[in-house]
């Protein structure tokens, strides 16, 4: 028999695959290696963290908060110890603020840096992936100075944050000053050659209509050309004293999306630079009751997560335990544009643009 | 650090001091297969950061040669379950198990891996990983720090380089 | 070394056979070998396959890959003549080129042709 | 300022849906029945001068006597906020699908599918997003009993093709 065209080939990129950062799988239609549909399974990772809140009290479920985003555990808890103060009506002192916007901003850098050395690896960038991890760990010694674990760090209280450490100041300054140096290595080691860019220029075009329908946020929508920044949108904390400007880019592609994380990077070091400067002494830590039971109510508050506007939707009933706590992950919503965007493209390519996406699947499958 | 351990790898020191090595063809293959595990890259949850950072630049796994993360089970010999196996995983990590030639071990790393972790009460998580597969080296943490996976490798090297010495420690001899 | 002593070329002959040989026996011997219905199983990632997995490849791959081996022949024609034609003279200079020129013929129709396209 | 100028027109939206309007913790938050949804949202996004045209969120809520879903309306290019919930009764949770104005609600439908039991009209693929397809049971609902752990324990086998 002749083989005009030949089938379609279904292929698993299952859960356990190295470019697939965590337990996420996507059934491939393949023509040769062109894609023709992709359908994304998720789940392998649901622990069922909205169930567990529900029998958690409001302080008991700050830890789980580190291993949603795993990458950024500091703003993780940040957007939820920030809801339920919101619903109490808390007030805390201006160093914890400060505190809060220094940590909140490693902890991007800290995000953006695996995100940086999971594309150069998954385009096998291997001395990238080195260069990354190791400024990482400076930013896991800070963490482990203050809160005595280096990844899921639980920094944060509902009315307040740890007091980092004396050699905590002189550690931020040497990795703020080095930090320049970084980005050059980056850009100098994988995403300047051009066979690097010849993989992720025009790869993945994100459409600025079909992201804002899509709902997407975070640095994949500024990538786009939208200028939205919870940040600058709605200022929670106290991001409107500083002043940073968000990076915007128009390139629509895979690129764009790579090279805005380390212009966030840069902002980050500028807004790091600036609390560091102003942040006054006092203490870190408001008038809190022992027993935190918040009024009958429900609030939705955002943050900017590094991947994007990660929400909690929190409804109490007056009790200790929260009636209702609804995470919005940022990357469960900005993974519906991998099917839509990846279509009529090669495999390796779809590779690419997965990782410009910079899905964490503890976020993704709550 | 447990005594005992410490006193049975002191008597292999000794051996060397006369600086001859009686070995049988099963000790050498245990002592090569120690020294060169090959991690099937399983990385499920937060745990598979910190194995990172153990294979980044900082930690280096690769000072004990076991280095080559491998991504399918067929290259690979030992199955660092890092992260949270929840009930719609465990057969595939069966599978993946199930694939792995033969001389294989399991390392547990992380409380998810070992006891289901602080995620134990919810309805789509089963109570540790050796409900799937048998597991040879428990690492507690959460996640564990990269130097105490280290230390777990050792003692799973420990474990493969001189089994019969582990099968006496493990029935208190 | 007389230039036609092939002692050393016989003995690395047998080396390279002899070594491959051990190589793919010892294995054998020593190895573990204990296949099991579960571990036969095709590996995909975690799960079965899913549809069709017997079914025809692009005729592109083969394509391609019959381009490659003519010009990988070609180059195993150049290399001896690169060594040696200071000394076999300018007319085997010229008729090397003129055997390059042919064969680029057949790649433009190739190229032409479309047999170089990635499906 | 600008709060009441939204607030007249979200009175106005709830009159001609017979809704009603609240403010909690200062936000605007709109009541509907279930059936009337998709006007209410595409009202809300057609508002003349602060359209509520992003969808942040859509998730399902389990209030013991009947089911809602909650949509966090807001816009891209203003400071305007809303959220639109929708009251099911617990029978027979059945509500319209806003993938027709959203493309990003497919996923967020399939949880709320997956974890509460709502089942929207005109989904593309209603499915279970996070658990396993012959997964009985809809784990968020407060009536949902988590089985005992011997049972968790248990290998399930997968059926073919997954």
């Amino acid at each position: 028999m002749t083989i005009e065209n030949t089938e379609e080939l279904l292929l698993n990129m299952g859960p356990q695959h190295p470019s697939m950062h965590g337990l996420f799988r996507m059934v491939v239609n393949l023509e040769g290696e062109t894609v023709t549909k992709i359908e994304p399974k998720i789940g392998y990772l649901h622990r069922g963290m909205e169930k567990l809140a529900e029998s958690r009290t409001y302080a008991q479920f700050i830890p789980y908060t580190d291993r949603l985003d795993y990458l950024a555990s500091p703003h993780n808890n940040w957007a939820y110890v920030q809801t339920v103060e919101k619903l109490m009506g808390v007030e805390i002192p201006e160093r914890a603020e400060y505190l809060r916007v220094i940590f909140g901003e490693l902890a991007r850098i800290a995000s953006h840096q695996v995100c940086i050395a999971s594309t150069a690896l998954d385009m096998a960038g291997w001395s990238a992936w080195s260069y990354a991890f190791r400024d990482r760990e400076r930013i896991c010694d800070m963490y482990e100075m203050t809160a005595g674990s280096r990844l899921t760090v639980n920094i944060m209280r509902i009315g307040g944050i740890i007091e980092p450490p004396a050699e905590f100041w002189p550690a931020l300054k040497s990795f703020l000053d080095d930090t320049p140096e970084m980005l050059d290595e980056y850009n100098g080691i994988f995403f300047g050659n051009e066979i690097a860019q010849g993989r992720l220029k025009s790869v993945g075009i994100l459409t600025k209509e079909l992201a804002e329908n899509l709902s997407i946020t975070g640095p994949v929508l500024r990538a786009s050309g939208v200028n939205y920044d919870v940040r600058k949108a709605e200022p929670y904390s106290i991001y409107d004293r500083f002043d940073f400007n968000v990076p915007v880019r128009y390139g629509c592609d895979s690129y764009d999306r790579t090279i805005i994380r380390m212009d966030e990077i840069v902002e980050s070091i500028k807004i790091i630079k600036q609390a560091v400067r102003d942040i006054p002494e006092g203490p870190v830590m408001a008038k809190v009751p022992k027993v935190i039971k918040p009024p009958v109510g429900e609030v939705y508050h955002r943050v900017e997560n590094p991947k994007g506007e990660l929400g909690f939707y929190i409804v109490s009933d007056g009790t200790t335990k929260p009636a209702r706590v609804r995470i919005r992950p940022a990357t469960f919503i900005n993974l519906q544009m991998l099917p839509i965007v990846s279509l009529g493209w090669k495999i390796q390519d779809v590779v690419a643009i997965f990782a410009t996406l910079d899905a964490v699947l503890g976020e993704v499958d709550k | 650090m447990d005594v005992a351990l410490e006193r049975q790898l002191r008597e292999d020191e000794s051996l060397m001091e006369k600086n001859f090595l009686v070995t049988n063809l099963d000790n050498l293959l245990n002592w090569a297969r120690g020294h060169s595990f090959w991690p099937v890259t399983l990385g499920l949850a937060c745990c598979a950061i910190e194995m990172m950072a153990t294979g980044g630049p900082r930690y280096d796994i690769s000072r004990f040669g076991w280095e080559v993360f491998r991504a399918s089970p067929r290259q690979a010999d030992v199955m660092i379950v890092a992260g949270t196996c929840t009930r719609k995983m465990a057969p595939l990590l069966r599978r993946i198990y199930d694939q792995m030639p033969e001389p294989k071990w399991v390392i547990a790393m992380g409380s998810c891996a070992n006891a289901g972790g602080p995620f134990v009460d919810s309805y789509s998580m089963l109570a540790g990983v050796d409900k799937v597969v048998p597991v040879d080296v428990y690492i507690p943490g959460c996640p564990p720090r990269p130097e105490s996976l280290l230390y777990g490798l050792l003692q799973l090297q420990y474990k493969v380089s001189n089994p019969a010495k582990v099968r006496l420690m493990k029935h208190g001899k | 070394m007389g230039d036609n002593n092939f002692a050393g070329v016989g003995v690395f002959l047998v080396g390279a056979i002899a070594v491959s040989i051990i190589m793919m026996i010892v294995p054998k011997l020593l190895a573990p070998n204990k296949p099991h219905k579960e571990k036969l199983t095709t590996y995909e990632c975690g799960n079965e396959t899913i549809g069709r997995t017997w079914l025809g490849f692009k005729s592109n791959y083969f394509m391609y890959a019959l381009v490659f081996t003519a010009f990988d022949v070609e180059t195993v024609f150049l290399y001896p003549w690169a060594l040696t034609f200071q000394k076999l003279g300018t007319f085997a200079f010229v008729e090397m080129f003129v055997f390059i020129v042919i064969l680029l013929v057949g790649f433009w129709y190739a190229w032409k042709e479309g047999a170089l396209e990635w499906m | 300022m600008e709060n009441k100028v939204l607030k007249e027109q979200v009175e106005k939206l709830a009159t001609s849906v017979n809704g009603e309007v609240e403010e909690i913790l200062g936000e605007l938050v709109l009541k509907v029945q279930a059936s009337n949804i998709i006007e209410t949202l595409k009202g809300a996004k057609s508002f003349p001068n602060f359209p509520c045209d992003f969808l942040h969120d859509l998730c399902g809520m389990d209030l013991v006597d009947h089911l809602e879903t909650v949509y966090q309306l807001s816009s891209l290019r203003g400071p305007q906020r809303l959220r639109v919930k929708a009251i099911i009764d617990r029978e027979n949770p059945v509500i319209d699908s806003v993938t027709s104005i959203w493309q990003g609600s497919n996923f967020l439908e399939r949880e709320a599918y997956d974890m509460f039991g709502i089942k929207f009209k005109g989904h593309p693929n209603l499915k279970r997003i996070y658990m396993w397809d012959d997964f009985e049971g809809y784990p968020l609902r407060k009536d949902y009993v988590t089985e005992p752990i011997e049972v968790r324990n248990i290998v399930r086998t997968r059926i073919e093709g997954e």
